[in-house]
């Protein structure tokens, strides 16, 4: 029974990713368990400069899924490369995704050819959907002229994958993916979080700090699968899935609709071992429904 | 930090809107008094994070709020149903810096970490005093229980319908004490936190995402940098709060 | 104690309506119970000529929601105006919504003119929303100009109060909303179902007939709650709030964020009494929130 | 139809993957054989349907099969545990139209609604022969049930590894009867439709919103116009079928 995947050219030993965000820079979760059971690790959303992100609130309960509105918070490029990658690096053998943010196309190309030239990053996810800051982020990825542009740039500085992280916020998924690929990007992720806002019935207020946030977890999985679906219509470049995986069957049905890897985000956050949990089921899954090579299904459900 | 499964001894109310809930299963993650557990209830995604009041071989004690419908769901479970727990979450107080009379701090909810405290601090041969704050008489709970570890006890309402009339402010006036350890309301830490004659350490609650340091949902700014209230906290000391 | 809310010059008893969709022609509900205490109901979506719908199956589930792909199965204009609106009347005395949904602006602006002329409705919900039918219904939607478009060709035939109902799968909802008040609207609803998709892991073939469908249910509250927010600051005239209410506090924070009434949809259909205990508990609620005048939170967020 | 609340008696395995369930509750909304109760599980958003076995006043049996998530959480629920069902869903079996010999042809999850239809016949003097069609000896349930109603029983596995080897259909081919009744899966409908000498009433699985026929989820052309499964069906005479 294989669960290996290739992923633009780095072999993973299972399609399994935790979503950056949700596992901090993955060192501290080995108190939960060995990370090395992991397909690969996307970390922490990093940007030029530190951030201390956004004011309290920053979370909000949903129904099976969470509203987060963080706002990037993250020492910066340098601080990231210097000391986080390195404490990862000694407890994690397995291929590495930084993730770059940025608010502005100068600093996505600063950060990502920062992290292409560390020998701890293996692939480069570039992140143009933010729903939680309020210049730059998601604005780039809402449009394709604009995650065309910021592909094109990052990818004239980078040697290693780029995979470009698309949000959900938009009308047509599919033609801001295909202006990524037309740029050259190596492949795509989504989907990021729907926006999102709950308010306080008792101070009648937004409850979170930066009113918005982004809804994450089970509720979004069928959107995702839609988009995931769409996409694989669309381009040729993998697609890593995301959006409220929380089981080993919904790894494969994310990857029947498209995507040859698959990240875990809220999940994380209810069950700090639900990465390994996932990757432990998988074998199982993969036999109730008759699977035995999991690089082979991928867009099987087209 | 440890997820396993408890199992309910008992579940019952203890004051208005207050429950105490016992629970038998593996404590041995919880390391120090002023640490949370961080409660699994079907049908909520987040889950609960709740104080330790004490702990032992085996047995944990919490008591919780009934504040939404979370805690209501929990206030209705009985002897014999499981939840699952994360456990040794947080810093929890440090015991080493008390003093021989350390003054503890518990306003409404941030009352049951006090008592851990306490009962630890008086087995080490410390004379703590214990403030309890309330807003009216149908909220104490605990008083006995303090008592009982031989501590001085003061308890405060806001109406003065039992104790001093007042918050727990006005009843640590007249009060020599080493150090203070707090939890409560941040209104009340930080009264505390202007009233106070020492060093002394603070219990925070903020919103939070995974309670384990993951998702950065519950960061604040401290003097010594930024800090998670789930995983560097939920435990600061006076010196470093910037409020 | 008041409830009572004006939408579009129509006085409601109270702001709770069954959605377009759960709650058929609104007379067989009357098994369940005295449908009179509703605000007002909003009757299955209507199109020129009769059609069957989508292939089987229709339904799928979803973590805290379902999917629908039911495709608009309905008598036709002519009949309900005819068969259906007479038989709801015999059993309901408060305000009918009609829900005309078409293919063509020619087919909105007929069946627009003949549920205008019925005695039997009071208010007119014009979908350019529909996620689960091919030519048509939600490609108007998602561009401000188609929707400026249907809005002034409908609004030319109209005499009673007509409420655009707007789709959540696009980019800019706020723009859209605003070419429906430039084009005339009385009001405005949102959010109608995200579209998603569900595949079955045991024949690896999408779970529905139609492929994708329409996601609703408390997993898109969030969502409806950040949109109707938005909406609210873009436009002037009144909004039907929904996505996903299931509890009278779920009205009140829809209202909060800007509805002036609100539907209820999904959970019709998980419990048939549904409205009728959301209606039930609204004082409690209020109370609770001291709140006496549930006319006078709308946008209370803000 | 009626909204409310059961108590479950007893939930057991009766065979592979197969359980029966005995609740108490207001039985009164559910009029005839062939209808199904929806039933509200913490965690899942619809209702599962599941077709009445038997009923008498303030006792419901059922019988499903573990498919899925919400059954396997259906099937470890005990006695004393409580459920929210829709009662008297659907049309149910006429029985007006039996005749004297009757055949009752129940295939897998479609044998128990076969129960209380021929416990009612054979209450009415009718002598019904009973097909029961399974997979394998170890799906074989309630063939002794049948037989205590004093039913004419015959059981037919695809593997033969109990009773006739074969189909349903090929148990009816000597047959005489007067009319039938049947429930199962949809190839089996179909099978018993072309090889079935009399009329007769088929009961049809679709998925399903909401139960009683407001979301029109499961709605199939008839010869006589669109119905809804949930609603005007589930069971469909066998001269209004549309294949």
């Amino acid at each position: 029974m294989n669960t290996k995947v290739n992923l633009c050219g780095v072999e993973l030993q299972n399609p399994v990713i935790p979503a950056s965000g949700t596992f901090g820079f993955g060192y501290e979760f080995t108190q939960w368990y060995d990370i090395n059971c992991l397909g690969a690790i996307s970390v922490k959303g990093t940007t030029e400069k530190e951030r201390f992100g956004n004011i309290q609130p920053r979370i909000a309960e949903a129904p099976s899924g969470l509203l987060n509105a963080v706002g990037l918070q993250n020492p910066g490029i340098e601080a990231v490369l210097a000391h986080e990658l390195p404490e990862l690096r000694k407890v994690y053998s397995q291929p590495i995704i930084a993730n770059i943010s940025g608010f502005s196309k100068e600093e996505y190309v600063k950060s990502c050819a920062l992290a292409d030239a560390d020998e701890n990053v293996d692939l480069i996810e570039v992140n143009i959907s933010c729903p939680n800051v309020h210049a730059g982020g998601m604005s780039f990825g809402t449009e394709a002229s604009s995650a065309l542009e910021i592909t094109k740039a990052v990818k004239a500085v980078c040697k290693k994958p780029v995979i470009i992280k698309l949000t959900p916020n938009v009308t047509d998924i599919a033609s801001i993916a295909k202006a990524c690929e037309d740029g050259g990007a190596d492949g795509v992720s989504l989907i990021n979080t729907l926006l999102a806002m709950r308010i306080d019935l008792k101070t009648k207020k937004p409850l979170l700090g930066n009113v918005t946030g982004g809804l994450s977890g089970p509720a979004v999985f069928p959107v995702a699968v839609r988009m995931v679906y769409q996409v694989y219509n669309a381009v040729k470049i993998p697609i890593i899935g995301m959006g409220g995986v929380s089981s080993a069957e919904d790894v494969i049905e994310l990857m029947l609709a498209g995507a040859t890897a698959v990240q875990v985000g809220a999940a994380n956050l209810k069950d700090p071992c639900a990465c390994r949990d996932i990757i432990a089921n998988l074998p199982k899954a993969m036999e109730k429904y008759n699977i035995t090579d999991l690089s082979k299904i991928t867009g099987g459900a087209h | 930090m440890k997820k396993s499964i408890f199992e309910i001894i008992e579940n019952r109310s203890i004051a208005k809107d207050v429950c105490l809930m016992r629970l038998t299963g593996d404590t041995s993650a919880i390391t120090a008094p002023g640490q949370f557990v961080n409660i699994e209830l079907e049908g909520f995604y987040l889950r609960r994070p709740i104080s330790v009041c004490d702990w032992e071989y085996g047995v944990l004690t919490i008591i919780y709020k009934v504040v939404g419908k979370g805690t209501e769901k929990m206030s209705a479970m009985t002897a014999g149903e499981k939840l699952e727990l994360l456990t040794g979450l947080g810093n929890g107080y440090d015991m080493t810096l008390s003093g021989e009379r350390p003054l503890l701090v518990g306003g409404g909810a941030g009352v049951p970490p006090m008592y851990g405290l306490c009962r630890r601090l008086t087995a080490q041969g410390k004379r703590p005093t214990v403030i309890l704050g309330f807003n009216t008489a149908a909220d104490v709970f605990f008083a006995e229980e303090f008592k009982a570890l031989g501590a001085n006890v003061i308890v405060t309402t806001v109406d003065g319908g039992v104790g001093v009339k007042g918050f727990v402010t006005d009843a640590m006036k007249e009060l020599e004490y080493s150090y203070f350890y707090s939890c409560g309301p941040e209104p009340m830490l930080k009264a505390l936190y202007n009233a106070s004659a020492t060093e002394g350490q603070l219990s925070f609650e903020e919103r939070m995402g995974c309670g384990f340091g993951a998702c950065m949902g519950c960061t604040c700014k401290t003097k010594y940098g930024n800090k998670r209230i789930c995983k560097d906290g939920p435990v600061l000391k006076k010196e470093e709060v910037v409020w």
